[in-house]
């Protein structure tokens, strides 16, 4: 009986990092909601300041999905508050939503979640940010 | 030779370090919070490594009796108590956040300098530690040259 | 602002292993289907050769469903093979339906697949069973 | 430094071991039936080390151009190339399997004497190896008192 050994599919290529966070977003009035799923450390959060970057329109106001993200750094979390930044010289202003666990814990341990508004699900999020802008 | 405990050299592939972390962890009696705590802990002080230091070192985590310990060592060698001392946040400016953030998840910090490099050492104690008001956390994470072991 | 640190469960006892495999079985006419899942490895294939004892009625076929097993190890293999000793005694005989992946694997590199009677399915297998014994 | 790799020490915990061992072959590009090959090749690798060794000793991994190694230090020291040429299977018998296993599933099989014991080798190469015949794997497997590396 010899050692069977099939064709397999070649392997990822040794100490490539896994991509590990998916952004998607969605236009709606007056707001850009960013979703962003799964892991944010220094080797993604450059990723992440690209994206907002290209698809926040000026006027914008940003809310952050957080409910998919497993993990924050902060290097991530300097790009919320470089985003908050941007979006505060327009008037305008970022929101996170949904966030658990660990991020929740970085959120709260730097105070970040003092200095920006946030809310428990993206509903709230975006109800507090439609009513904002309409009063 | 089992009080070495499970030994990895610093990798750019955070992902993949954060998993042996939280494997190790668990391993060794930490759950939920407390392991999560301990793996962004982690994950700053390798990043700091990669930004700060000398891009290279060893993390090295064992079990024990208090609970778990992993040392973060930086051939770079240039991280200080000053430092330590100095971790603060401020939204509304740039920097800060990750020495800030380790203090603050961590049960105790520990750093010392050796031949090899500057060595962080995170301590998470097995059961949840008392609530140390925020100054004394401080001081003594940044005067400790001379680590509890 | 202080470390808030929230009372936490109390952890599991430091290197305790995880009990990693779950065992169920079902009393058929003439046989026994025993349900494998999770790993196998030293640690616990005393607790399946255990069980396997006392659920048993002499003069039943035993029938192992693999498919939800993700890891057997050589000492797990020689509870299958007691197993078979102990049947093959009364005139009985063990069968292995389900495997996959790294077990189906193992089965197949010491040849145990050529010895022991194996099936895609757990319905294959009962049905080889029952045919036999009718027959 | 790097070039240990991955290290830990013998754990009666086998799934937290396997666990480090998939977690570190996937960081180096193994991936399905290689990479649970690799696994259940350095489990049953450890478990000889409980049941005939010095039930204690290291683990050590790392990725290299031709794939991965693991090497099982055993404290013990008892493991011989005459076991590994010995290797056999007989589901009528008692016995065996372990190390035909180890000697199947791996691309290549080195065994070492040092002072601080045996050390068995298990190497997987990163692309589909060559179909060997078993006599000649097990032969080379057996002698190699001098492993490559
Ligand atoms: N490994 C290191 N080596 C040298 N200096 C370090 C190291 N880690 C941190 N520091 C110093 O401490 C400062 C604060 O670090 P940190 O709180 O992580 O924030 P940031 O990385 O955003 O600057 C750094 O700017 C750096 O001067
Ligand atoms: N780490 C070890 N130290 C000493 N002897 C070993 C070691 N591993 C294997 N052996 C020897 O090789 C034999 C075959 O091992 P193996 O194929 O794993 O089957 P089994 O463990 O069922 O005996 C063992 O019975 C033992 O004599």
């Amino acid at each position: 009986m010899g050692a069977s050994r099939q064709p397999q599919p070649s392997p990822r290529p040794a100490g490539m990092p896994i991509t590990r966070l998916t952004l998607s977003h969605q236009h709606l009035p007056g707001l850009i909601l960013v979703a962003l799923a799964g892991e944010i450390d220094r080797t993604t959060s450059v990723r992440l300041a690209g994206y907002v970057d290209r698809v926040r329109r000026i006027g914008d106001h940003v809310v952050f999905d957080l409910t998919e993200l497993t993990f924050l750094d902060s290097s991530g979390l300097h790009v919320l508050l470089g985003c908050a930044h941007t979006c505060a010289a327009e008037g305008r202003q970022v929101h996170l939503a949904g966030a658990r666990g660990s991020p929740a814990r970085l959120l709260a341990i730097t105070g970040v979640d003092g200095y920006l508004p946030v809310h428990a699900g993206v509903d709230q999020a975006i109800t507090t940010v439609l009513t904002k802008d309409r009063g | 030779m089992s009080a070495f405990g499970l030994r990895c050299p610093i990798d750019p592939d955070l992902g993949y370090l954060r998993e042996l972390v939280r494997l190790h962890g668990r391993h060794n009696g930490l759950t939920g919070e407390r392991l999560e705590d301990l793996v962004l802990a982690v994950n700053e002080a390798i990043t700091n490594v990669f930004d700060h230091g000398g891009r290279a070192g060893l993390i090295t985590a064992r079990g024990h009796a208090e609970g778990v310990t992993v040392e973060i060592l930086d051939v770079g060698g240039r991280l200080t108590p000053e430092h330590l001392a100095a971790a603060h946040v401020n939204p509304t400016g740039g920097g800060g956040f990750g020495l800030w953030a380790i203090l603050h998840l961590c049960d105790e910090v520990t750093l010392e300098q050796t031949r090899q490099g500057s060595v962080l050492g995170l301590h998470m104690h097995g059961r949840p530690a008392p609530i140390i008001p925020l100054e004394r956390r401080r001081r003594s994470a940044g005067d400790s040259r001379h680590p509890t072991r």
